[in-house]
């Protein structure tokens, strides 16, 4: 080996333990942000090392292509919307799946024209194990791609209608058998360019199946199971081309994506293979019936209760994001913290539409992550919390959940608001939340209802509290 | 080419770092892990890169480009979003007395 | 024989397996861990059974079969140990009413 | 390949992972003796396989010394008892580095042979890394092997002075850099059998003379250090031998002795650095005065108060140990369990002599470990508690370590027992504890001495709290 190589591969090896070590920095907010930055170095040295490696032609392509993806990825994901978040993940997700599927191409391409006699070159062969994984890793990474582009359709609001068949399982079941089908007869050295395109067409074809009929309040799970996908296809790409820093980085994610989407799941109290195919909510029964009515408060009584309260806790939920009321949200706490209130924002882990949904806007608004609090640690405060004010939350704080087992959230673990001596509850009216269903909370004797839009009503609030004596 | 016994065992191990790793962290960073972890198997991109270079054919060389081109995408927009999400995670500790703790 | 770099690689992802499943581990299991690790890398016996399956001369012979007796010394003694340890620990869940708690 | 080295690759994958699976169930007290069933079970089948390994001679040989070197150590490790157990993890623990610095020998052995152009074969030789490796694993492991040897016949009383003359670095330094001259010298292709001689007889010298100036008590921190040196001794080896479970097996217990090493000493307050190099305690500085005088109590007072206390707190320490007291102490807990008082155990992370070792001894004595709390979550409790019992601990508890500046164990966390109602402290007079300095905790106003051997003194306890009516 002479430098060079040996070079080139000491650079992968640096960017594969840049990313581990990045991941390891995001464990914590106080060092997350140097874990990206981190992570960012390890790429830019790969990327620049493989410009050096031997054997590299097209190296103009390459460069145009790089250009132009890097500077239209850069440009969009400046100027999207935080609550668009969500969308963003699962297109440069479906991105990366797809560039997977396209190394799995070329290389088959490449393996066909030299079983071709007439052509045969003298580069070698992938070996079956080689080509198997490769196989495998564009199956993976083409799925990743149609569905996660599916995916970003239906947060985007541009595919509402959940799209549904009968018998549909069982033709996904044969799409995919199919796929696996001529899969099999490309790895056992019938390699042809018209397999290899039905290949990828039933592949791509797959994913688009798979994930149309998924509601689009489920997404956030799917693309955290894509994202692992993903991972994973790179990681077997990577084993075909050899490199070692594509095999860490894509099973390190593959790994960690897997056990994202378990916790998601576990969070929302459903199984991975009930968001893939069940049919959520049609879980028949009758639902308890709730006595009592709804009671209305206007903003400015709301506002003198918190302002003479001593403990304030807030419990935002979707909502909040709908309204992008984030902002006055955190005017409306620093104005009560300046009255000497205590206030603490609880988080429910699967409030909104993705884990840490919440958390990433309050911080978006400049809330200090120190002043909000887990379910577990709030949980057992909210007897001694004055007011508690849930704004666009729903789901995460029904009390039904505990109570009634035949709601189809019975069983997820819920933010404990109802112990509150009061609660307020903002929202427009009597729309339910994700799962459809009726909340107890909002019938009980210690609850307000603050109707309106999330950002109108609290902005209300704030201006009502301006005008109470301190 | 890599011993097929060495790759599982890179395997093996990757894979259990990835999960320990993951393991501890706090829910409040789960979006932006998500999208930090979308980032990192971007290096896709270097692999894309291998592949338009070793592509012959213009048929091959168009895949190629396309697998750059999104690939360079994965890994630009997941850095991207990600440093944007981090940046606004702050704690009150530093500008004491100004919030309401 | 083993490419360097992916010796590396294994070593490197080794250790953060190792650092990470050893930084969850409660104070209160300390000494058995120590004893544990201990015992895993009594894995040094198969090391010195295949020395000494290769030694040819005597000499080497004689090493050879030291460095066994002590690597099945490690083995067996770093196992009983920790398993006698690990053993005493139990919950007062199962017997509930009978502790003082 | 043919299918028995696959077969055989596989077995030791496998163990790999086994080890891997079963340190990580040792994260729990409930999963933890299921950790060490499967890491034997790894272990069993990685020594079978070898066996079956192509190319091996002197298989009667191997089965003799295996069979040797299990019984000895199954014998002496199922009769040692509990409170020996941190010499015995030394002792097993050299044997591993004295089995690592074996193998290392043999292979140097060979390559000598086969550099000398008479006896020259054909088998291939060493690469100048796996030659580096395999020579710095032989040093690692011979340090470790003398160093633990001297660290268990410390601990077992068999040398109880500290070895110490001028200069001592400085002579320290000379042996290990001439050791790893040689080891240089080897490396670049002057092997020969008296040099090999040499270099392990210095590097042995080294962990012997390196050892004996460290204190007995300072031990388990060197032996865990000692238990990291032999997992990356065994890790290099293996790299030699070609076999990814050693290099696996052994860096895991390299990275997690290492951690584990800071763990402890940072639980003493001190640097690793200290520990091995330090005259620990003679840090200078006037010892701040302590006014007052302890004031004894007799067992029977000492039962009754603890009889009608509502909560009371056992804080083992060293003293526990040394008086193989627990049995005695989990009778006493028991009989004031029956009575209605709730009582817990609090734990020092470095009471005793190693980590972990109180919680060892108590449930040997068949203490459930939820009854059992760590020191961050009990020292709040503490204004709660009506008597705190100190059995045999001194330093653990020092409020010194929190007031004094020029106290040696000043910044160490304590248990804050003094914040107790009352405090019984039982040992067998004036004696200090390791760090050898005053206790201002009994000199406290609501402290009371109890002297007497630790399991005498609970013994008396135990009479006497029968003896009050309940
Ligand atoms: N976080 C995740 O990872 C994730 C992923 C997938 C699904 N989910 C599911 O999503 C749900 C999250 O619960 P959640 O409590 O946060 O939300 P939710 O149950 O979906 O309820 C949202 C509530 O906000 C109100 N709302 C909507 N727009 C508003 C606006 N502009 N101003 C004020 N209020 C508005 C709606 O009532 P009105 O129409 O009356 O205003 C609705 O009741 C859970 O069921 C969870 O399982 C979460
Ligand atoms: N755990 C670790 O990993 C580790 C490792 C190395 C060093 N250390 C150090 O060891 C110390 C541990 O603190 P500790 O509070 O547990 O112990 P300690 O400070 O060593 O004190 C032990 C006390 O027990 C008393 N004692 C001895 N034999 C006794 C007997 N038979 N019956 C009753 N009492 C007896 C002694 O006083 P009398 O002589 O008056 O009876 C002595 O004051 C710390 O300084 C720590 O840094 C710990």
């Amino acid at each position: 080996m002479s430098w060079l190589p040996i070079l080139i591969k000491g650079c992968y090896f640096l960017a594969a333990l840049l990313f581990i070590l990045g991941l390891k920095r995001m464990s914590s907010p106080r060092t997350a942000r140097g874990g990206i930055v981190w992570a960012g170095y390890g790429m830019l040295l790969a990327v620049l090392a493989t410009f050096f490696l031997p054997d590299m032609h097209n190296r103009g392509l390459i460069i145009a292509a790089v250009l132009v993806g890097v500077g239209a990825a850069w440009w969009s994901g400046r100027r999207v919307a935080m609550t668009s978040m969500p969308q963003m993940v699962a297109l440069y997700n479906g991105m990366g799946g797809g560039a997977a599927a396209a190394i799995g191409a070329v290389e088959l391409i490449g393996y066909a024209r030299h079983l071709d006699p007439a052509l045969a070159s003298t580069a070698a062969l992938l070996s079956p194990v080689e080509l198997s994984l490769g196989v495998l890793g564009a199956l993976i990474g083409a799925v990743s791609f149609s569905g996660s582009l599916i995916a970003f359709a239906k947060l985007q609001g541009w595919l509402d209608k959940r799209f549904v068949f009968p018998a549909q399982r069982v033709v996904n079941m044969l799409l995919l058998a199919a796929a696996v089908l001529i899969g099999v007869l490309l790895v056992s050295g019938h390699a042809s360019l018209p397999l290899i395109a039905a290949f990828f067409a039933l592949a791509l074809l797959f994913g688009l199946m798979m994930t149309l009929p998924i509601g689009g309040a489920d997404m956030p799970v799917v693309i955290s199971l894509y994202n692992a996908f993903t991972g994973l296809a790179v990681a077997f790409e990577g084993f075909v081309l050899g490199n070692e820093a594509m095999i860490i980085a894509g099973t390190v994610v593959g790994a960690a994506g897997t056990l994202l989407t378990q916790l998601m799941a576990k969070a929302m109290n459903r199984s991975i293979g009930n968001v893939l195919f069940g049919s959520f909510g049609a879980s028949g029964g009758e639902a308890q019936a709730i006595a009592g009515a709804q009671k209305p408060i206007d903003a400015s009584d709301a506002a003198v209760m918190m302002a003479y309260a001593e403990r304030v806790v807030i419990v935002p939920g979707y909502g909040l994001a709908v309204a992008q009321a984030q902002h006055k949200v955190w005017e409306f706490a620093k104005l009560l913290g300046e009255r000497g209130v205590k206030v603490k924002f609880a988080i429910h882990p699967v409030a909104g539409r993705m884990p840490g949904h919440m958390n990433v806007l309050l911080a978006e608004a400049g809330v200090p992550y120190d002043l909000i609090a887990d379910m577990d640690d709030i949980n057992p405060e909210f007897p001694n919390v004055d007011v508690a004010l849930v704004i666009g939350a729903n789901d995460v704080v029904n009390p039904l959940a505990k109570t009634d087992p035949a709601s189809p959230i019975y069983g997820m673990p819920i933010l404990d608001v109802m112990n509150a001596k009061h609660v307020i509850v903002i929202k427009r009216g009597k729309g339910t939340g994700f799962a459809g269903i009726e909340n107890a909370l909002f019938y009980a004797d210690n609850t307000r209802m603050l109707y309106g839009d999330g950002q109108a009503a609290v902005g209300e609030l704030v201006t009502a509290l301006k005008s109470v004596d301190s | 080419m890599i011993d097929g016994f060495l790759a599982l065992y890179i395997f093996m191990l990757a894979a259990f770092t990835g999960y320990e790793i993951i393991a501890r962290v706090p829910v409040i960073l789960h979006t932006p892990l998500m999208s930090g972890s979308n980032f990192v198997h971007g290096i896709v991109l270097v692999g894309a890169m291998i592949a338009l270079g070793q592509a012959q054919t213009p048929f091959e060389m168009a895949i190629g480009f396309v697998g750059v081109l999104l690939g360079a995408g994965n890994a630009a927009g997941g850095y991207v979003v990600t440093e944007r999400m981090l940046e606004m995670f702050k704690s009150s500790k530093p500008q004491a007395g100004k919030g309401s703790k």
